[in-house]
């Protein structure tokens, strides 16, 4: 019975991930028509030296709309602890990872602010993470001087390739994916969190105190936040502290391209990933063909609505 | 406050910019060492493109009484009407940075002297010194600021100035929106996209930042050069080691001193802004060392 | 049972208040004993439910004190008072419906190892569970919100069965059961009294709570009218005591002139719920449905309304040949049909509304001219169902959230009434509504048939549809088995036809299996052959 | 009856409005002490002059917030409409009027789009929003050639003063928040709208069919962009394709900080007015003051989130 039930949720899981795959399989070919270097290795670098940060803060980001909040300061958050990660090695010549640490520390204070804020006065997420993209926003220009600050080959081990083309930044980006998979759907604590997207009354009903598990993902999403700022550094070997703006909507389309609920409840951490990719082979992609900017902005936005709307058809297929 | 001191307003684009930061420095550093002279009020906007919010600071400009106002426009044109209404409540006006367009300016019936730089020509300067090191027939990208914008415009013409004149060929032309992460995307697709690009040419120094960093996953470190705009502190440690070839300076902490001072000029000898001038062209400057 | 008079308390409650805007329960005293079941009745709005979330940690107090083994009492949260061995079924449905069965069942204390969930635990301990409440034909991995209510009914009472439990407080426990369901649950307190669990038991059943009960207590108006041995009341004393006055009992079902048909279903049906059926209501008719949980009662209602769709079969409007087109609810009400729905919380009401909103809902029109709300027209149509119902109530303006369950439910019934449609379906109409209240709204539906309209009546609740229906016809596994004329009935030959279909060899369509439906999320979609 | 339950609304109200009207004033004081210049009637006809814009499409995202969707495509659809009606005007010569009727037309068929396939293919509306977001914007780029399009005076007369120092802006956007209050609280579309963010199930079951209804809100929405573009163009006497960048978040705070649930089902369009002057006030104020850029962004993040705890305490305090 178990093996049957185990042997469901496996199809369940192909089927699940088909509608997808199958959008970002189409867009693939339709880049290695349109353009003859799509299918290359060096595409396959770029794009997996491109994604870790925003894998791993989609994967916050899938956490925060299960339990049925959202958090628009993952940009200014992420801006801050790149700023505090780079002040701390160029200004005060900490060592890498002790900067980084305070960095991701920083990051993961933000996002508790933000969780006990809401929480605890009962205020919609919404509304104090748009007040904590503010403030973090103004941090790291405080705190950078608002300076682009360069920090140098430092940093850069962290997305040097190391293994067939792999660096340590995806390799781990990939391990917080999988981590983040099994948390939601093994452990009491991922059960729960769907718990209380799904209906937090009844869940403190039954007796569990939802608000401080919900902080939790809010600190954690800080936390990933951090931990992109980290990968971002070290790509690009320099903190901006403009950089990031916007950066929520594109976390956010991700996730619910990925089949993610806004409403809670629902979601899986394996989908946001296809959906990163999805949103990153579109971006390589037109860049590559090198349409216009006009066009590329309206292609995405078309390309975003059809990846939901297929999915939405295989969900009813799977269905009936 | 002294009710003869008169009270100057400098209202720039994004104070996150270094550039402006620069800018604005410049200008509080001047004030400092004039203080008995006149008050400053410096406001700038979140980002390069909000028009709309920098009307409104213009407009409370206006409603706090300043006498002068420097201004670098967000947009040539939309903001010339609330710069009428400025200088129709008695405020002499100077634009800098990014000059205001004449057709609308003429529509509306004033003039503003412009303090500031030709974007062409130091494109232009900093392209023709990448040229001389690039062979006829090679290819080359340009990444361009935020398009709309009239300076990202201008320099990318003055880089294809410098192109043509080199017998180059520019093979794309993508906005990497004055940002590093932007400009890296941007410029790792170019360079998968054609394998055969030699040098990338940045609207400013950001995006050279983030263009190197491409360059250096596409495992090319070496085979590409990147020239850059603006002088920023964190492009010394890569004109230093060679991957950035050259900037332009344009000096941007002059440009609005300049521009205060023609204005206390303009008020010492109770000029209106009819009588104030034309252009006034400030230096660039072509940096190859930091 | 016998009671052990000398031994402490297990409960006791001295001066019990609570005061949300207005008084609501004042000086209860209690005491209840391990082993004990105490019956709780009184009519809507009493105070019982409150009584109850006070006991089990979901309300605090306004005044008064508990003792729990003759210590002070003061449970911060429910989480507090389960640790205690103090449990509760609310009356209001609380599952998760996109959570599995077992783990609606395990919520709060999912075996794990490390904070891994056990999941062969799990599903072992949820079958030895769910089969102790006869739900072994359902998978534990089913998402609860697939179910129908009745069974979704089960799992919030066998949830509360779990663990360390000390009294259990069963709030309406039965109001959505059929017979069997109910015969399940006393086998259960039965098994739990003799192990010294201390039960409070509620219900506007009042033929149960002999059955079950030691004990007899009564709110009235959020006051202890009566705390006595059972033994010695009968159903009338117990209304009495409830309304402080003989309740009639009598429900006058004369004057009525039995028309041409209203509606007719020949063959509807629907892939794996419900089988292809015929039916018909005639003007001034009263016709019940009965059948087992998931017989398939709801949803032939749902198809006749137009909520989900049909697979097969027609719908006939009158006298007319031709078939009606009933796609959707707004077109079943535009056609003259009303449905009240079973599932108040999830699909009636809107909590955060007040009384006037939600009953004039269905009926807009009636309170506004030209496309503007008429605040007084609202007012008057509010006001009229508070009276007309009994809805206890401060005044229209007051939020449904804030009312007791059974109130809840006259005020469904309430917007079905201003609606005024032809033919009404009524999905357990009764359900949670007291005794007295009930007689109020049998004399509302008489009324209505007398009317001329043309009634279909769903209920868990035999001896209701035996008293007010002229024919009821048993569903069975997605069927109808048979149809009785009033007085060719009797409990047993109903009752021998709802199990029937589970029985035949070739009988059942649906209810053993499992099927997916997905009876909250997904109304439109097409189902294939299960 | 009728007549206690208005005098109950008028109490109700002044209650309702009193915690935020509480933080607009306390606002206002510390600037009056800050900045010599902001108790002016300049002051006050700058910000009428200012908040137009936000003001009507603040209404319409009311409306968007209360049926329980979101629409983040309303400052890419604001551009759009700008762009095509100064196309109109500049390039095609069309009187402003038709040009303006044009414009406000493709906005509210912008909106109405993003309503049908939203309602129609059962996506959440985030989604769809941000689609035609990136869509909107494409196309404005497109319209313009990605040139700010001068207009001049041709527009001007509908910002300019004409009693009281209002412009016939702030005056139409004033009274269409009068009627967008009433239409929510006194009509039955309104009360239906407020059914559908409440239960839309419940609403369904009634016979009310809730679909189309929503599309409605959406078009209505764009359309109120369209009318906030007019505004936008007059004031500036100039199309940007750039403007309204990020405007929609600024939007959803307006509404969210006057207590509209993004949860649907409640929500006031006068609110929404005073949440409109409280974020428009504070960037007035910041700007007379002067004070640097990043604490600009710093006090903006906590002033939103005060206004909205505050506004929290009040609530309660009217509960107990
Ligand atoms: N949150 C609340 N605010 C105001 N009044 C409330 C609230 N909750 C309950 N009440 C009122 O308290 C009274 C008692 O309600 P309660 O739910 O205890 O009744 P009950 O006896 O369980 O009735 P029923 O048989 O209908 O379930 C009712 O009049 C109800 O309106
Ligand atoms: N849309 C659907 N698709 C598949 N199965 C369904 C669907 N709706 C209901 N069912 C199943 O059909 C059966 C009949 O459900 P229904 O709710 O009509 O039963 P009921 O007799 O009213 O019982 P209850 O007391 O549970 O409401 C149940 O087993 C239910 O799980
Ligand atoms: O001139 C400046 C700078 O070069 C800057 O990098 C972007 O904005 C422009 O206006
Ligand atoms: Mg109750
Ligand atoms: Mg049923």
């Amino acid at each position: 019975m178990t093996t049957s039930s185990f042997q469901r949720g496996v199809v369940g899981g192909v089927k699940t991930y088909a509608g997808l795959t199958g959008a970002l399989l189409a867009m693939c070919v339709l880049f290695g028509f349109a353009s003859d270097h799509f299918f290359t290795l060096s595409t396959l670098g770029t794009l997996s030296n491109d994604i870790p940060t925003l894998v791993v803060m989609a994967v916050g980001m899938t956490f925060v709309l299960i339990i049925g909040g959202i958090d628009l300061s993952v940009g200014s958050v992420m801006a801050l602890a790149a700023s505090i990660l780079s002040m701390a090695v160029v200004r005060w010549g900490w060592p890498v990872w002790t900067a980084s640490l305070l960095g991701v520390a920083c990051a993961a204070l933000c996002g508790a602010a933000t969780g006990a804020i809401s929480v605890g006065w009962r205020i919609p997420s919404f509304i104090v993470s748009l007040g904590v993209l503010e403030i973090a926003r103004g941090m790291a220009y405080q705190v950078t001087n608002s300076r682009t600050e360069y920090i140098g080959s430092a940093v850069e081990a962290i997305s040097a390739p190391i293994i067939f083309g792999l660096s340590p930044a995806i390799l781990a980006a990939l391990a917080i994916v999988i981590a983040g998979q099994l948390v939601l759907t093994r452990t009491v604590i991922g059960r729960q969190w769907i718990a209380i997207g799904t209906n937090e009354e009844a869940v403190r009903l039954s007796g569990i105190a939802p608000r401080p598990r919900k902080v939790l993902v809010y600190a954690m999403m800080g936390l990933l936040s951090g931990v992109g700022a980290l990968f971002q550094v070290s790509r690009l070997e320099a903190a901006d502290p403009n950089g990031g703006v916007g950066m929520e909507l594109q976390v956010i389309a991700a996730v619910v391209i990925g089949g993610t609920s806004l409403m809670g409840g629902r979601g899986s951490v394996v989908s946001t990933f296809i959906g990163v990719l999805i949103i990153s082979v579109l971006e390589a992609g037109l860049a590559q063909v090198g349409v216009s900017e006009p066009m590329k902005r309206i292609v995405t936005g078309l390309v975003i609505v059809a990846a939901v709307v297929l999915d939405t058809y295989r969900r009813r297929g799977e269905r009936a | 406050a002294d009710a003869a001191k008169p009270k100057v307003a400098l209202v720039m684009k994004s104070l996150a910019n270094e550039f402006f930061l620069t800018m604005e420095n410049g200008a509080k550093e001047h004030q400092k060492a004039h203080a008995a002279q006149y008050d400053l009020v410096a406001n700038g906007i979140k980002d390069e493109q909000d028009t709309a919010a920098q009307i409104k600071l213009v407009e409370q400009m206006i409603v706090s009484k300043v006498n002068a106002l420097v201004i670098a426009p967000a947009d040539s044109k939309a903001l010339v009407p609330v710069l009428k209404k400025a200088v129709d409540a008695g405020i002499l006006v100077v634009n800098i940075d990014n000059k205001l367009d004449d057709a609308a300016l003429k529509e509306k019936g004033f003039l503003v002297p412009f303090v500031g730089p030709d974007n062409r020509k130091g494109a232009k300067l900093v392209g023709d010194f990448l040229g001389k090191q690039l062979k006829k027939g090679e290819q080359v990208g340009i990444i361009e600021g935020v398009s709309t914008t009239f300076n990202a415009q201008q320099r990318t013409l003055g880089f294809q100035d410098a192109m043509t004149a080199a017998g180059v060929k520019v093979v794309g032309v993508q906005s990497g929106q004055w940002e590093i992460a932007s400009a890296n995307t941007v410029a790792s697709a170019m360079l998968n996209a054609n394998p055969n690009i030699t040098a990338l040419l940045c609207g400013n120094d950001n995006m050279a930042i983030g263009a190197i960093s491409a360059i250096r996953t596409a495992g090319k470190a070496g085979k590409v050069k990147v020239i850059g705009y603006d002088n920023i502190q964190a492009i010394k440690p890569m004109l230093k080691d060679g991957r950035v070839l050259a900037t332009v300076d344009q000096f941007g902490s002059q440009q609005a001193v300049f521009g205060i001072e023609s204005l206390l000029k303009a008020l010492a000898e109770k000029k209106t802004q009819a009588t104030m001038g034309g252009v006034i062209e400030t230096k660039v400057a072509l940096v190859t060392k930091p | 049972m016998t009671l052990a008079p000398q031994a402490s308390p297990l409960l006791s409650l001295t001066d019990i208040g609570k005061t949300y805007v207005e008084p609501v329960l004042g000086g209860v005293a209690l005491q209840l004993h391990a082993g004990q079941v105490l019956a709780l009745t009184g009519e809507n709005g009493a105070g019982k439910s409150t009584l109850s979330k006070i006991i089990c940690g979901l309300e605090p107090a306004t005044t008064g004190a508990m003792l729990l083994d003759g210590l002070p009492y003061q449970p911060a949260s429910r989480g507090h008072a389960e640790q205690l061995g103090i449990r509760m079924v609310m009356q209001e449905l609380n599952l998760l419906p996109t959570l599995s069965v077992a783990e609606n069942l395990y919520l709060n204390q999912l075996p794990h190892r490390f904070g891994w969930i056990d999941r062969a635990r799990l599903e072992r301990d949820a079958r030895a569970l769910m089969a102790q409440v006869g739900l072994d034909e359902i998978d534990p991995w089913t998402p609860v919100g697939q179910l129908g209510i009745g069974h979704q009914q089960m799992i919030e009472i066998a949830r509360n069965l779990i663990g360390d439990c000390r009294l259990l407080v069963l709030d309406e426990p039965t109001a959505m059961l059929t017979h069997r369901e109910v015969e399940l649950l006393f086998a259960q307190i039965a098994r739990l009294t003799a192990q010294g669990v201390a039960i409070i038991y509620i219900s506007h059943r009042l033929e149960e709570l002999k059955r079950v009960a030691d004990r007899i207590a009564v709110l009235r108006d959020g006051e202890l009218v009566c705390d006595d041995d059972i033994a010695g009341y009968g159903s009338a004393d117990l209304v009495q005591l409830m309304v402080g006055r003989a309740a009639d009992a009598e429900i006058d079902l004369s004057g009525r002139d039995i028309g041409g048909p209203l509606l007719r279903l020949r063959g509807l049906g629907r892939t794996g719920v419900v089988q292809p059926t015929d039916l018909e209501v005639k003007a001034g008719e009263i016709v019940g449905i009965a059948g087992l949980i998931g017989s398939g009662r709801t949803e032939l209602l749902r198809l006749i309304f137009g909520a989900d769709r049909a697979d097969s079969g027609d719908i006939f409007l009158g006298h007319g040949d031709a078939p009606a087109t009933i796609d959707s609810p707004r077109a079943a009400v535009a056609a003259g049909i009303a449905m009240i729905t079973e599932d108040r919380k999830g699909q009636g009401l809107l909590l955060t509304q007040s009384i006037a909103v939600n009953a004039s809902l269905a009926r807009l029109d009636g309170v506004s001219r030209a496309g503007w709300l008429d605040g007084a027209a609202e007012a008057e149509v509010a006001g009229r169902y508070i009276d007309q119902l009994g809805i206890r109530s401060r005044n229209g303006e007051q939020k449904v959230a804030e009312l007791s369950g059974g109130n809840q439910q006259k005020v469904v019934i309430g917007r079905w009434l201003y609606r005024d449609c032809a033919v009404m379906l009524f999905d357990e109409p009764t359900r949670g509504i007291d005794i007295g209240a009930k007689f109020d709204i049998y004399n509302v539906l008489a009324d209505l048939a007398r009317q001329g309209k043309g009634l279909l009546i769903v209920s868990s609740d035999l001896r209701e549809l035996m008293l007010i229906c002229d024919r009821i016809a048993v569903m069975s596994a997605g069927r109808i088995v048979d149809t009785f004329e009033r007085g060719a009935w009797s409990q047993d030959e109903l009752l021998a036809a709802a199990f029937s279909g589970y029985l035949s060899p070739n009988g059942g369509g649906n209810g053993s299996t499992g099927d997916t439906n997905d009876n909250q999320t997904n109304k439109a979609a097409p189902l294939a052959a299960a």
